[in-house]
């Protein structure tokens, strides 16, 4: 049943192959998306599909007009970078993919991009904010979120500064994300004059942190600090609000999602976060997307699905020009690939991008969330740019 | 009366047959016994008609009644008992709990103290034990054990598989004493043997099973004269 | 001449005493016999001789060297093999596979060698090949060489288990109740078995048995538990008239 | 009707031709299209054919050598495709290589270990730190990373590596016994994660959760290997050793002596095997066949972290070896096979184009039961499948068969004439 | 530092307490299986996630209506620890039905794959289910129990801080600890449990006296797999938040309490599971006091698995365990 054209069985009309010209028609083009559709992280992972999905949907009609057919092909990573690089390799054998949007893991995606690499295959990616991610030099890969050694810091300056923070906890989830933003945050924060008085990992997938919720009791910190996702994040804030524990906490964009609110529920209160995701309500374009999505999908987006969404933007931009600057013919990955690299001044639904020689996007900001009230999304407080 | 009836079956373990059509039958009252040599077929006889075999063809009366191929736990409710070979008691249950698993599906506590009551009379040796884990028993012990338990369900057909394995002469002698015992206070015996000497001396009637057949029947006595038998099975 | 030398030994285990004080010798090319009443402490002595349990006290020496403190490997290798009661074959391995285990104290090859393929491990290993056949005509297995061991019926697993244990080559075998099971018959042709097997293989036979028929038959020398404890030793004469054997063990056997 | 089938199929030659045709046929199919995990399936199954066909053991070596060498990544090289399919193929003998490495352990020894995946990280680990500036955190002297040249060097070093922790792991484990063991296994696998994963500090030896990036690809005169296809020859040379080193040892002293362990440890030490030493040596020994596909994934992925060396890793591995059959060697790269293949890409494919029939309505399903994530989910049901269908894995194992001519007709001729010979006497006795 | 340590020390009890509880009825489900059939059911964690879904999806159905707001939250708390003990036990029979009753005769490690099979499906059917009707697959219960309560620890002496538990503590415990003594019970001392050893010991034998084994080892599974259910609810008060994913590691933690307390033995479950609780949350609370801050919590795994393995050098048969020295 699954044949040859497992992937493109849609395109019963253009069943000829792609390196000569179709008779008639018009030719695919595939984006692939990669990010986690099944496990612990799938609610971002499957937003960011969804965004891209969204963004891909709207651009299609375009396309057509050019003599090309959009398609979306979603892969799982499962958020384990043997299956994130086993897919890289299936996207690279797959002539009509030239760009994948993704992916949520930085440890899935520092491995991936190395095969992107080998195919020239685009890359953009709606969330990675690990250094090394950008920092190896690769040409294909982009992303148009700000970095954790940006992050932190941003993070860290206001916990310091504009909160007072003296004694800060930190905790983190002891992965990739987890490690790089926290200690990128401790390097600022001490810098900016606080004091760490604990340190200390987690079990991801654990429901039951009081053991570390009681060192903060004995530390008596005045802000603690999370460095990973919203899942252990949201139930730390709640375990801890439970045992008495009222100071600030404070997260990265691991913890930017609705889920941070449906778990910790009140305890989210005085709980401060740093996001690469602006609030997507702030512009104009930002809450046509927000509505837009919720018709579509019938749910609120997420922090990232914008991202997705954006990515798929940029990418999809990079494209355009690159067809265009080669007579409307369809060129190389390479051209496709440095084409999206040379996209400047990229006006998004929520953020601006422009790619700097390395993939990093210098219209990056941060933003500074702080949730008031229970719920979702929270009020921005703050906004760095680099 | 007959009590048990067995029609020509045949038992295979996946692809190996065991028997090869086997038919007796055992009377109200008797003592029969199956002799035969290792791997013979006796055990898995007494398997089949408890139910622990599957048969593939032939049929199985238990006074009157069709029970070929049905399960164990409905054979023994219909009045039959099948002590296994090798004893095969409850190595980390009580004496006592072993005593009350074979009277698992007897209803009322008075009847059941009144069947352990009797068991003590045949096994005085099980009433100082009653809360001795069966595992640590002697082998002898723990033969009157499975006897013993056996008798809880007040059978009517006993079926005892080589009760006197590995135990030593002086034991041999009094499970022979006992079998003679319960036979003369009413209880059918299906003996299976290798000390075949002893067993057709008490029995009243034997069949000899060679490769999954029978190649001899009749009284005890006669066959305990056959020339053919003492030159294959006595010795 | 004395080949096994057991004096006072002793086990506990908890508060239970399976063996006590028990000394005795076991002579060389002698068919020596230990019988005794269930739970008499007869496969307890076996295993201590073995090396499955260590003594709480007293020695084992066989050829005037100490075998306590060994492991069990270790012992076999000294040269003393056995047999389980409750039998204890390779199940899923072949008849033939069962006896090559036996010879594998005589095999030295080794990693490289077997990784290597060398003209040495490939003779070494048919050369065992074919021993081990041999010992199953012996033992009137060899039809059966490839059956799998679980398959057989008790009284070929009895035999070869006896198959597996001379492959080692031992100076002294140890059989527990090797006719457990057996008709009469059977047990007569074990009983001409054991007692040829002694002179043809050049080996001690010591057993433990219920049958008294064949106990009285071979034995040249006869040991009896009872409660762990020696309470009689001779040949079979002095043991079937023994009053407290009669009483402890025997019965009215003793008549037969 | 089915008689006469077999008796057709079972003409030799006739086989021959078909299996022939078959070969050409999938070949040309994989060759001439763009992309067909199909005529890929079914290229690679003529090897599972090949294993069940009625001919010389040397013939079948000789055909799947070839196959392997030549005539898969030849075939497979017509399309696009072509490096996807050297990525599974890779795969699949990088999991064959430690499937067979745990079968030695849990199939032959008899010895339940869910921690297995910790020697491919001794592996992948040993390998990384040298091959990055990783190690010049902590070695005072040297020049890191080291070369690609050191790859090949670093292929015996994980192995050795990996030896040593599995004799590390043994010797405290051994007194433990059964299920008991599986559980002690699974602690050490997990603290060797849980280690290598908080390995930056004191001293950064390990870069903890962050992984280690830019791992030096291999390199050998001169060339630099990245691409899957070079993999693939790499990692096929090495899995041919370890099916040759396991074979050689399955049929010979070391391996009887483990399953003689395996069926019964009181009878085996009664027959002069020593224990402890025999089951350190199946842990060595199996440990190291996964160290050294440690070595070969760290130089592939160019990356590693913990995240791929979880407890589910273990698990998988383990059915790999439980779903082909315990102690079957075909049995268990068939296994590591269909898992791999499975999981890497039928799987994918599988819910991709399900997911475009949704994505272009003509199938309609709810967002909540989106192919795109059904790939769990369908490989449980497998899983469930393939158990209740063979209860004995895919090709249970079978013992060697001995040949009796074999062992009769070269006896010296001395001893066929009934005389007497000094070690063991030949002559029947009646029983 | 002992000083701190003890501080905390009454607070650690009662976390640690509150974890080992739930890790010791899960436990519980474990062992039965494990000593009636020698196998290690995988996928009881997921029975024991699909209890914690089962369960709040009652608490929200029966919250949401009207009138039921009037029922106190203790007889609903029993009223869904019953339902919901049911389905998952029935969830239980099934699951030996289809995934290890055909395979009593294959090869021991064969059911391990059913189990893990079983275990993805179980994780994503309530993955699936729980995203149609909520949208999202992480779910939040409503708060039930949360009033606090101060535990005067420093009453007693003034080495220790007071420690903080919620309602919900008491609870757990409560029904943790009678559904252990019940079970103790009817495993030890009715005709049934006495059954079900004995079926454990020697299958066939049992047969012969008259006991139903395929009913026998229905019950087990239906008690097993109600009792990983109950404990889901039981979870899902006490940590409010659940996904489907909770199963893999709890069960496993569970399982590892199981073999340290001893596997098939009813009280070392126990016995091993509060002490896995204790053992995590003290390690969670002090290792970096105790390593001067070189070991973090993150080692508290480490810990638990060092002293496990420990135990079982020295006790190999597990805490409570009978060694079950095979008689040569
Ligand atoms: N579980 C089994 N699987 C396969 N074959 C078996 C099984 N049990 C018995 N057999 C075979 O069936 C045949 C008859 O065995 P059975 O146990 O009925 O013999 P027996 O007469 O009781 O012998 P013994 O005196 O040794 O107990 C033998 O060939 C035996 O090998
Ligand atoms: N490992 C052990 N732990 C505790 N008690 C044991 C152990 N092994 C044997 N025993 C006890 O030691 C005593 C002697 O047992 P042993 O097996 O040596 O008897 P035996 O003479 O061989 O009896 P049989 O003739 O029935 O085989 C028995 O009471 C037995 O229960
Ligand atoms: C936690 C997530 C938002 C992803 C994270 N930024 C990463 O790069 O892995
Ligand atoms: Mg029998
Ligand atoms: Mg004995």
């Amino acid at each position: 049943a699954c044949s040859s054209d497992s992937g493109s069985s849609s395109s019963s009309t253009s069943t000829t192959p792609t390196n000569t010209e179709p008779a008639e028609g018009t030719k695919v083009i595939k984006i692939a998306t990669q990010s986690p559709l099944s496990g612990g992280s799938a609610i971002i992972g499957e937003a960011i599909k969804l965004g891209a999905q969204m963004k891909l949907e709207e651009e299609k009609a375009k396309f057509e007009e050019m003599g090309y057919t959009l398609q979306l092909e979603p892969y799982d990573d499962q958020a384990d970078p043997k299956k994130g690089v086993s897919n890289a390799n299936l996207i690279g054998a797959d002539e009509q993919i030239y760009g994948v949007i993704g992916h949520y893991n930085s440890g899935v995606a520092i491995p991936s991009s190395e095969v992107y690499e080998k195919y020239n295959i685009a890359m953009v990616s709606p969330a990675n904010t690990a250094v090394e991610v950008t920092e190896r030099g690769l040409k294909t890969v982009n992303r148009i979120v700000g970095r954790d050694d940006f992050q932190g810091p941003a993070g860290a300056e206001y916990a310091v500064n504009e909160l007072g923070a003296k004694k800060i906890f930190v905790i983190q989830d002891k992965t990739a994300y987890g490690t790089g933003l926290a200690d990128a945050f401790i390097a600022a924060a001490e810098e900016a004059g606080a004091e760490v008085v604990g340190y200390e990992g987690i079990t991801i997938g654990e429901k039951d942190f009081n053991g570390v919720i009681n060192q903060i009791l004995n530390k008596k910190p005045d802000l603690v600090f999370f460095g990973g996702l919203y899942a252990e994040g949201g139930i730390i804030i709640k375990q801890a609000r439970d045992k008495g524990i009222d100071v600030p906490f404070m997260g990265g964009d691991g913890m930017d999602s609705s889920g941070l609110v449906d778990i910790a529920g009140e305890a989210v209160k005085n709980t401060y976060i740093t996001s690469v995701a602006g609030d997507s309500t702030a512009t104009d374009s930002g809450k046509k997307f927000v509505e837009d999505y919720k018709a579509k999908f019938n749910k609120d987006p997420e922090g990232f699905s914008v991202y997705g969404y954006d990515s798929m933007g940029v990418f999809l931009t990079g494209l355009e020009s690159a067809i265009k600057a080669n007579n409307g013919e369809l060129p190389g990955k390479d051209k496709v690939a440095e084409a999206v690299r040379a996209v400047k001044d990229y006006k998004g639904a929520l953020t601006d991008v422009s790619f700097d020689e390395k993939g990093d996007n210098v219209n990056a900001k941060i933003f500074l969330y702080k949730f008031e009230e229970a719920s979702y999304p929270p009020i921005q407080v703050g906004e760095v740019s680099q | 009366m007959t009590v048990l009836e067995v029609n020509n079956i045949e038992t295979y373990y996946g692809a190996i047959q065991a028997l090869r059509g086997i038919s007796l039958h055992v009377d109200e009252g008797e003592i029969v016994t199956l002799i035969g040599s290792n791997g013979a077929g006796k055990s898995t006889t007494l398997k089949s008609i408890s139910g622990l075999a599957k048969v593939k063809t032939g049929t199985i009366q238990y006074k009157g009644k069709e029970i070929t191929n049905k399960p164990p736990h409905q054979t023994t409710i219909l009045g039959m008992a099948h002590v296994p070979e090798g004893r095969r008691i409850f190595s980390n249950l009580t004496v006592k709990e072993n005593l009350l698993m074979g009277a698992f599906s007897v209803k009322g506590k008075d009847v059941i103290q009144e069947r352990m009551e009797q068991v003590f009379t045949h096994f005085p040796k099980l009433k100082e034990r009653l809360n001795q884990k069966g595992g640590t028993m002697s082998g002898g012990e723990q033969q009157m054990l499975a006897i013993g338990r056996a008798l809880m369900m007040n059978p009517e057909l006993l079926m005892l598989d080589e009760p006197s394995m590995g135990l030593a002469p002086i034991i041999v002698e009094q499970i022979f004493e006992i079998i003679l015992h319960l036979n003369s206070s009413g209880i059918t015996i299906l003996l299976v043997e290798q000390n075949a000497y002893q067993a057709l001396s008490i029995a009243h009637r034997g069949y000899v099973i060679q490769n999954g057949e029978i190649v001899l029947s009749g009284k005890g006595s006669d066959l305990v004269e056959n020339d053919e038998i003492k030159e294959a099975y006595l010795a | 001449m004395t080949i096994l030398e057991v004096t006072n030994i002793t086990k506990q285990f908890g508060g239970l005493t399976a063996n006590k004080d028990i000394t005795m010798n076991v002579e060389e090319g002698k068919i020596t016999a230990v019988i005794g009443p269930n739970g008499a402490g007869k496969t307890t002595f076996f295993n201590m001789i073995t090396g499955v349990y260590q003594p709480t006290s007293g020695d084992i020496k066989l050829d005037g060297k100490s075998l306590v403190g060994l492991r069990p490997d270790e012992v076999a290798k000294k040269g003393i093999s056995r047999t389980f009661q409750n039998i204890r074959l390779f199940g899923e391995m072949s008849v033939i596979e069962n006896v090559l285990v036996g010879m594998h104290t005589h095999l030295k090859t080794n990693l490289i060698g077997i990784l290597l393929n060398l003209p040495f491990t490939k003779k070494e290993e048919a050369s065992a090949e074919k021993e081990a056949y041999r010992l199953l005509e012996y033992f009137e297995l060899d039809h059966l060489l490839n059956e799998k061991a679980n398959n057989l019926s008790y009284g070929a697993q009895r035999k070869l288990e006896i198959a597996r244990a001379l492959a080692t080559k031992p100076k002294l075998i140890l059989l527990d109740e090797p006719a457990a099971g057996m008709n009469p018959k059977e047990t007569k042709e074990l009983t001409e078995v054991i007692k040829r097997m002694g002179q043809e293989f050049n080996v001690t036979v010591l057993l433990i048995e219920h049958d008294m028929k064949l106990v009285m038959e071979i034995s040249e020398h006869i040991v009896v538990l009872d409660h762990g404890e020696k309470i009689a030793e001779g040949n079979p004469e002095q043991i079937r008239t023994n009053p407290k054997v009669i009483e402890a063990y025997l019965g009215s056997a003793a008549v037969h | 009707m089915k008689g006469k089938l077999a008796t057709f199929f079972s003409n030799k030659q006739l086989q021959v031709i078909l299996y022939s045709l078959f070969i050409i046929v999938t070949s040309a199919a994989l060759y001439f299209s763009q992309k067909s995990v199909v005529s890929f399936l079914l290229l690679l199954s003529s090897l599972l054919i090949l294993h069940f066909m009625n001919l010389k053991n040397v013939t079948k070596w000789i055909v799947a050598l070839g196959l392997l060498f030549i005539l898969i990544p030849f075939a497979s090289s017509g399309g696009p495709a072509f490096q996807s399919y050297m990525e599974v193929a890779t795969m699949v003998g990088i999991y064959i290589s430690m499937a067979l490495g745990l079968n030695i352990v849990v199939g032959m020894a008899g010895l339940l270990d869910l921690g297995f995946v910790a020697f491919f990280a001794v592996g992948a680990y040993s390998y990384s730190i040298f091959a990055t500036s990783q190690a010049s955190n902590f070695m005072p002297f040297g020049n890191f990373p080291l070369g690609g040249e050191s790859f090949w060097g670093f292929l015996i070093v994980g192995g050795i590596m990996a030896a040593i922790a599995g004799v590390l792991i043994g010797v405290p484990v051994l007194r433990v016994k059964g299920d008991y063991l599986a559980i002690v296994t699974l602690g050490f696998g997990e603290i060797i994660r849980i280690i290598f994963n908080n390995g930056d500090r004191p001293i950064n030896i390990t870069n903890g959760a962050m992984g280690i990036a830019s791992v030096t690809p291999p390199e050998i005169f001169g060339m630099t290997l990245s691409f899957p296809n070079q993999f693939y020859f790499v990692t096929l040379l090495i899995l041919m050793f370890t099916i040759f080193a396991v074979l050689r040892m399955e049929h010979s002293k070391l391996g009887r002596s483990w399953k003689a362990v395996r069926e019964n440890e009181i009878a085996a030490q009664a027959m002069g095997i020593p224990l402890v030493k025999t089951k350190l040596l199946a842990f060595a020994l199996g440990a190291s066949f996964s160290g050294i596909m440690g070595v070969v994934f760290a130089a592939k992925q160019a990356f590693i972290d913990p995240t791929s060396f979880t407890l589910m890793e273990s698990f998988t591995i383990l059915v790999m070896v439980v779903l082909g059959g315990m102690g079957s060697v075909p049995g268990v790269i068939l296994g590591a096979a269909v898992v791999t293949i499975l999981n890497l890409q039928v799987l994918t494919e599988l819910t991709n184009w399900l997911n475009q029939l949704s994505l272009s309505g003509v199938l309609t399903i709810p967002d909540a039961l989106s192919p795109a994530k059904m790939q769990k989910f369908i490989f449980g049901a497998l899983l469930v499948a393939f158990a209740l269908y063979r209860p004995k894995g895919l090709i249970p194992a079978k013992n060697k068969i001995f040949d009796v001519k074999k062992l009769k007709d070269h006896r010296p001729d001395h001893l066929n004439n009934d005389t007497k010979e000094n070690s063991i006497p030949i002559d029947k006795v009646q029983v | 530092m002992l000083q701190e340590i003890l501080q905390s020390l009454p607070q650690v009890l009662v976390d640690g307490l509150t974890l080992g509880a739930v890790y010791a009825v899960v436990a519980l489900g474990y062992t039965m299986v494990y000593g009636i059939l020698q196998l290690i059911n995988f996928a009881h964690g997921e029975v024991f996630m699909s209890g914690a879904f089962i369960g709040t999806a009652f608490f929200i159905l029966i919250m949401g209506m009207g009138w039921a707001s009037a029922i106190p939250q203790f007889i609903l708390l029993i009223i869904v620890l019953i339902l919901t003990a049911s389905i998952t036990g029935l969830v239980g029979v099934g699951l030996e039905r289809v995934a290890y009753r055909p395979l009593r005769n294959a090869p021991r490690l064969i059911p391990l794959i059913t189990a893990i099979g079983i275990s993805f499906i179980l994780q994503d059917v309530v993955r699936f289910i729980a995203e149609l009707f909520n949208g999202n697959y992480i779910v939040t219960g409503p708060s039930l129990f949360s009033e606090q309560i101060t535990l005067k620890a420093s009453a007693i002496s003034s080495i220790f801080y007071d420690a903080r538990f919620k309602t919900s503590f008491l609870i757990v415990l409560g029904v943790a600890i009678i559904l252990m003594v019940a079970l103790d019970y009817f495993v030890n001392k009715t005709k049934w449990g006495t059954a079900m050893r004995a079926v454990a010991l020697d299958r066939e034998t049992a047969s012969l006296m008259s006991i139903n084994v395929n009913k026998v080892i229905s019950i087990t599974f239906f008690i097993g797999s109600a009792l990983g259910g109950a404990t889901g609810v039981l979870f899902a008060v006490q940590y409010g938040t659940i996904d489907p994913y909770i199963g893999f590691i709890l069960g496993l933690k569970a399982f590892i309490a199981a073999v340290l307390g001893g596997i098939g033995n009813i009280r070392g479950a126990m016995v091993g599971g509060m002490l896995l609780g204790l053992m995590e949350m003290f390690a969670s609370a002090n290792l970096s006091l105790l390593t001067g801050g070189v070991f973090g919590a993150e080692y508290k795994d480490v810990f638990a698995f060092a002293i496990l393995i420990l135990v079982l050098i020295f006790k190999p048969e597990g805490l409570l365990g009978k060694p079950t020295a095979e008689k040569v």
